[in-house]
């Protein structure tokens, strides 16, 4: 896929205009995940915006963003970072193929040690 | 009628008097040329545009009507051109429902400082009228010179 | 049948380089009515009028036609000319054969026949026209100010020097509005109560000036020059001829436990009460729904503690009807409410305010007595930060999606200030843009940061938790540095974004004065009529229109003024002719054209109609001249086609179509 | 039918009202006309059987210029044509007192022959309908016998009324909009060529206008010189298009998809699709709008907001 592609892809996914974007930052003000994160959350939509995806999924931040949402509640411009990442998560994870699971194979794999977050990433996702 | 057989389509603008006739103006005294298809009808608001008036001008031959207005928000009369937006999208969608070309009518929002929209806009419409060709579903025979 | 003479300028080669004259003489000659047609070289010359002129004599012209440049260039030079030799001026037509053909067209066949369409179409027209005469209405030397802020005095105070009469309707107890609840003003740091009150002082001693405190309008009739206007002048229970205003009162008033809505809520005032030490009148308010007398009937302490007897329980909400010429309309802003920012914990801390809450805070009037402290616990703080743009510039449903205009400017006034009178405390903004234009903006922005060493910070906070030992923190983000920020602050101010009052929709409504979707009054023109709202008659002043700050509110307050004065100045109006009328034998009385009438110049009269015979009652519409301006969305709402635009009718609209489609 | 007949001689007679109304007997059970009563002598002819369609709240207009008070018999959906010009003025409710009657779907005579009975002497209007025929007797299902308007029923319940006699049914089997979506759906050409094939049909007769509870102008435009649209002789041409175009234009909003345009036609056209194109574009575009269910309400042709669909939407891909 192109880049260009992967951009509009990313877009799609998450439904949401980065050109609001105002650069207030209210974004990375938020995210506890902050210190961690390689690509901050407002730089976030100026990676769509540029195109640059595949600096997006090769990132630390992809994997650091806990899908606590705070961002997507807080941002006055209704950009939304956190479904950006998301959006760039779920083409990465994608690419990987056989990723979708049916309802009944969930039990079977749930195990002590597997992250809450991702659960809880995974229902926020998926309420929608 | 001009030597060459080219179809020259007969085509009715209406257009405000705040902005989009100004609009023509501008592009008059820039020497923005469109088409002399195109004939203006000077009116006060779009909001005064009724129907029967695009109606009209079909039954009597015209291949196309174009509604020039400010654009939503600029009225000098304030709100005239979001009625004129409902009635002339209800009105075109009929046609269309009957099965009129919907190309051949048209609503463009052109400010007073837009002379080159004009032009450009009035090119575009000239050209599309003349890729429908002429106007026979909505035209009275008996108004055939 | 019209005698109809048609005119072909040359407008030197203008026009007669790509358009055949002569041509269209010649074709203008075949058309029905036409009785005379001329070419020359300048019609809107002297010479070309005394031809126009000649020909209207010598043919007995009912109707002219002139083919030259846009209508909007000489249609009033060609009226006036029509006029001049007994024509009557709306028999006139222009068929624009400059700007919409000859500029436009180099084909000289092509542009001539499109020249003799344009032509025709305006003879198709003047066939129908009927002579107009414009209406006069009468007016009535008064303005009505509603409000009675900044704004709202400045205009009175203009208009009153200019010899007309002025009333001020404001709806709390005194005038003086928000800038009396400022405590400096930026970028020149002087006391706002130092240049407000001499000018309250001004409006309450002027003799033109009336006004009308602790009053709303109720009730808006009528149309400009002729304004008939209900004020509801609401019952003060303080008899105002009687009271000295000695305050004693106030003072011995039991009840003192409400909220001072002066002090935004950080302090309380008694049951009765003026807003603050200077107001105008100095004559206080019983509130009655804090007021122990009004509540259990037992008290009466103000009563026998005034010693004017000017204390009176039982007086009643007063109606006085007054005309008017002008309203202007200056009924300024308040704050937002911030519930639905709970992550800046506003409701939460005490130690979370508002930038006004400030101002009341600095203030030595204020609830702290101008002590910079806590308001949980009086401590001095050490660590300030500003929050800016909360509430503004959001695409949300939280906030408001324009710019506040007013915030980077008063905080850097507030850091500023702060750090000037308590150096050891430390001042830090949070900013996205510091928007500064405006003279000597920037440089008193720079100022803050260059001489008082306040630290701006290029982002936004995300949070602020109240924490066990009373601060709070702050987790914010530099942009610039690429770091999450996370301090403690003692307090936090936050520039919250402003939007018009409340009461602006209903006042809109009664003015039939439109508003924007953030209730903003809309200008007339964006740009060329910024100070008058679309109804005429109507002006506005302030922040009723847009965010703007003390100088633009007085200049636009002036502007305001003038426009009213230059209404004022004026005997009669004259009304434009060209306005829509109802044919009364087929009007339904529908009211569907009312609905759509920007201007609310459509009423409804019961009238007895003769109708070829049949003699009935109906309800028929009436359209006010003086209200309508012509624009015609009435005439295609009207089923029945009962009402027409004079001027633009029907008829002479699909004549026009006719022409041209022959 | 019994009690609705004694409920209006009852108030008749105390004066409560001058005149009653309702629907006079034809000669056979399926022609019943509308009619006023103004005695016990003449209310005799009073009939309301399942063959009464006729939407009575037009004749409010005359109606309301008598004097004193006039029983109005209004079904469910007649409520919102009343109610529809009561928001415009055109009658008073002082002069009106409604008895909301109970429908349970009308019948229509056209339809009996429709479904394929032929020579019809006499028909009830019971459930299923018992037809007697110069060849014998036979029945036919009380649906199918339904008028197509009821198929799309408005609902039960009556918006304006004064008394209720008798038990209404929501009568709803069909989506209201198939047939213009149906339409919608084809090409131009097909489009053009059913409705040049239908309005082929229309002979100018005025019903649609006339019975129009909307189209009350006191003079029609097309009777008045105010456009140059006076009616001329008819001719295969774009003029009957533009008569039914601006119809519909004129009634765009305020028509409450009553059906009577079409129940009336002699020629059979479906003139509804025209009001009920307008209707489904101000549903998708403006918000969900019933003319006559609130007197308040602002219609769509005389309101609007400032994020409207811009004409366009039309040539890109239509308003659907």
């Amino acid at each position: 896929m192109s880049t260009q592609n992967k951009a509009k892809l990313v877009r799609e996914i998450s439904g949401t205009n980065p050109s609001k974007c105002m650069k207030c930052g209210k974004c990375s003000a938020t995210c506890p995940s902050f210190d961690e994160m390689d690509i901050k959350p407002h730089q976030f939509v100026s990676y769509v915006q540029k195109g640059d995806i595949e600096a997006l999924a090769n990132s630390k931040s992809l994997w650091k963003c806990l899908s606590c949402f705070a961002c997507v509640e807080r941002c006055p411009r209704d950009v939304q970072p956190g479904r950006i990442i998301d959006a760039a998560r779920q083409i990465v994870v994608r690419q990987r193929g056989g990723n979708y699971l049916t309802a009944d194979e969930i039990p079977a794999l749930l195990d002590e040690e597997l992250p809450q977050q991702l659960l809880v990433s995974a229902y926020r996702r998926y309420k929608r | 009628m001009s030597v060459n057989e080219e179809f020259r389509p007969k085509i009715v603008a209406f257009c405000c008097n705040w902005c989009s006739y100004a609009g023509a103006d501008l592009a008059g005294s820039s020497r923005l040329a469109y088409p002399a298809d195109v004939k203006i009808i000077r009116v006060p608001c779009s909001c005064r545009v009724n129907p029967m008036f695009i109606l009209r001008a079909f039954e009597k031959g015209a291949d196309g009507v174009i509604l020039c207005g400010c654009h939503p928000g600029d009225c000098h009369y304030s709100t005239g051109n979001y009625y004129a937006r409902r009635r002339m999208t209800l009105l075109f969608s009929m046609l269309d429902f009957m099965g009129v070309e919907n190309g051949r009518t048209r609503v463009e929002w052109v400010s007073a400082a837009e002379g080159v929209k004009f032009s450009t806009v009035m090119n575009d419409f000239v050209e599309k009228i003349r890729s429908l060709g002429e106007n026979v579903r909505l035209g009275d025979l008996r108004c055939k010179n | 049948m019209q005698r109809i003479g048609v005119f072909v300028c040359h407008c030197g080669s203008n026009i007669a380089a790509t358009v055949d004259v002569h041509k269209v003489v010649e074709l203008a000659r075949l058309e029905p009515g036409v009785v005379h047609a001329e070419d020359y070289q300048y019609m809107c010359s002297e010479a070309g009028q005394a031809k126009i002129g000649a020909a209207i004599k010598e043919h007995q012209l009912t109707g002219l036609v002139v083919c030259s440049c846009s209508p909007r260039m000489h249609e009033a030079t060609f009226r006036k000319c029509a006029q001049k030799y007994g024509l009557n001026p709306y028999m006139v037509e222009i068929a624009n054969i400059r700007e919409h053909c000859s500029w436009i067209h180099k084909d000289m066949q092509e542009a001539t026949e499109k020249a003799v369409i344009l032509a025709r179409a305006a003879i198709a027209k003047v066939n129908l026209n009927t002579p107009l005469q414009a209406g006069e209405s009468r007016v009535t030397k008064r303005a009505l100010v509603i409000g009675g802020g900044i704004a709202g005095i400045q205009t009175a105070l203009d208009i009153a020097d200019a010899g007309y009469e002025v009333d001020i309707v404001e709806k709390t107890p005194s005038i003086g509005g928000r800038m009396s609840q400022l405590d400096k003003t930026f970028p020149t740091l002087d006391c706002s109560a130092c240049i407000l009150t001499p000018k309250m002082v001004d409006a309450a001693g002027h003799e033109k000036i009336k006004i009308y405190t602790y009053s709303e309008v109720e009730k808006v009739s009528g149309f400009v020059g002729d304004f008939t206007v209900d004020i509801r002048k609401k019952a003060r229970s303080v008899d105002a001829d009687k009271c000295t205003g000695c305050g004693v009162c106030q003072e011995k008033c039991p009840s003192k436990k409400t909220l001072s809505e002066f002090n935004r809520g950080l302090g309380t005032r008694s049951a009765i009460y003026t807003p603050f030490a200077q107001a105008i009148p100095n004559v206080p308010v019983i509130d009655r729904d804090a007021c122990i007398k009004f509540k259990t009937g037992k008290c009466g302490v103000c009563e026998k503690v005034c010693q004017a007897g000017a204390i009176n329980y039982a007086q009643q909400d007063e109606i006085i009807t007054e005309k008017y010429g002008a309203i202007v309309v200056a009924t300024g802003f308040d704050t937002i409410k911030l519930d639905k920012y709970d992550e800046y914990a506003y409701s939460q801390s005490k130690d979370v305010i508002t930038s006004l809450e400030l101002e009341r805070v600095m203030n030595a009037a204020g609830p702290t007595k101008g002590h910079l402290e806590r308001l949980s616990d009086g401590k001095a703080p050490k660590e300030i930060v500003f929050i800016q743009c909360v509430g503004s510039r959001c695409s949300d449903d939280r906030g408001k999606p324009y710019c506040s205009k007013i915030c980077c400017m008063y905080t850097a006034k507030h850091a500023m200030l702060i750090r000037d009178k308590y150096p050891d405390v430390n001042v830090t903004v949070f900013y996205i843009d510091v928007r500064t234009p405006g003279k000597n903006f920037d440089e008193f922005y720079r100022r803050a940061v260059e001489e008082y060493g306040v630290n701006y910070i290029k982002g936004q906070v995300g949070k602020v938790a109240p924490q066990p030992d009373g601060s709070l923190l702050v987790q914010g983000v530099d942009l610039l540095d690429n770091k999450q920020i996370k301090m403690k602050a003692d307090m936090v101010v936050l520039a919250t974004a402003i939007e018009p009052n409340q009461g602006v929709r209903n006042i809109a409504t009664m003015l039939t004065a439109s508003i924007d979707t953030n209730n903003f009054l809309t200008e007339a023109h964006p740009k060329l009529r910024p100070v008058e709202s679309p109804t005429a008659g109507v002006f506005l002043s302030g922040v009723c229109q847009g965010p703007k700050d003390i100088p633009e509110t007085v200049s636009q307050a002036g502007a305001a003024a003038v426009k009213v004065i230059g209404l004022l100045a004026k005997d009669k109006l004259t009304t434009n002719p060209c306005t829509a009328k109802a044919d009364e034998l087929l009007c339904n009385g529908c009211s569907n054209c009312a609905k759509v009438c920007p201007y609310g110049a459509i009423t409804y009269e019961t009238c007895l109609v003769n109708d070829h015979g049949i003699r009935e009652e109906r309800r028929i519409a009436k359209v006010n001249n003086a209200l309508c301006q012509g624009c015609g969305a009435c005439t295609v709402t009207c089923p029945s086609g009962a009402m027409d635009l004079q001027g633009f009718s029907n008829k002479q609209l699909l004549a026009e179509v006719d022409a041209i489609c022959r | 039918m019994q009690e609705l007949k004694a409920r209006a001689l009852e108030l008749l007679k105390n004066g409560t009202v001058q005149r009653v109304l309702g629907w006079r007997i034809g000669e056979n059970t399926y022609d019943p006309e509308p009619a006023f009563f103004d005695s016990e002598e003449a209310m005799k002819d009073f009939v309301y059987n399942n063959f009464c369609a006729a939407n009575l709240s037009k004749y409010m207009i005359e109606a309301c210029k008598l004097e004193g008070k006039t029983l109005v018999c209004l079904k469910p959906c007649d409520s919102y044509s009343f109610n529809q010009l009561l928001s415009e003025h055109r009658i008073d409710r002082e002069k009106a007192y409604i008895i909301g009657v109970g429908c349970k779907g009308k019948l229509s005579i056209e339809k009996v022959s429709q479904a394929g009975v032929k020579g019809i002497l006499s028909v009830t209007d019971t459930d299923p309908l018992q037809v007697t025929t110069l060849y014998g007797d036979t029945t036919v299902a009380y649906k199918d016998a339904m008028l197509s308007r009821c198929h799309v029923c408005k609902g039960k319940d009556h918006v304006v009324y004064d008394e209720l006699i008798g038990e209404s049914e929501d009568t709803v089997d069909a989506d209201r909009f198939a047939e213009v979506a149906a339409i919608e759906a084809m090409s131009p050409e097909e489009k053009f060529a059913f409705f040049q094939a239908e309005l082929s049909k229309c002979i100018r007769c005025n019903a649609c206008r006339n019975v129009c509870p909307a189209c009350s102008c006191r003079k029609c435009v097309f009777d008045s010189n105010k456009f140059d649209s006076t009616q001329k002789a008819n001719v295969d041409s774009f003029e009957e298009k533009m008569f039914h175009i601006i119809r519909a234009f004129h009634v765009a909003g305020r028509c409450t998809d009553c059906g009577e345009c079409s129940r009336v036609c002699p020629q059979g056209i479906p003139l509804h699709l025209f009001n009920r194109k307008f209707i489904k574009d101000i549903n998708n575009l403006y918000g969900e709008y019933q003319a006559g269910a609130d007197v308040e309400a602002k219609g769509p042709l005389t309101s609007f907001t400032t994020e409207d669909a811009e004409p366009s939407v039309v040539s890109q891909g239509g308003i659907r």
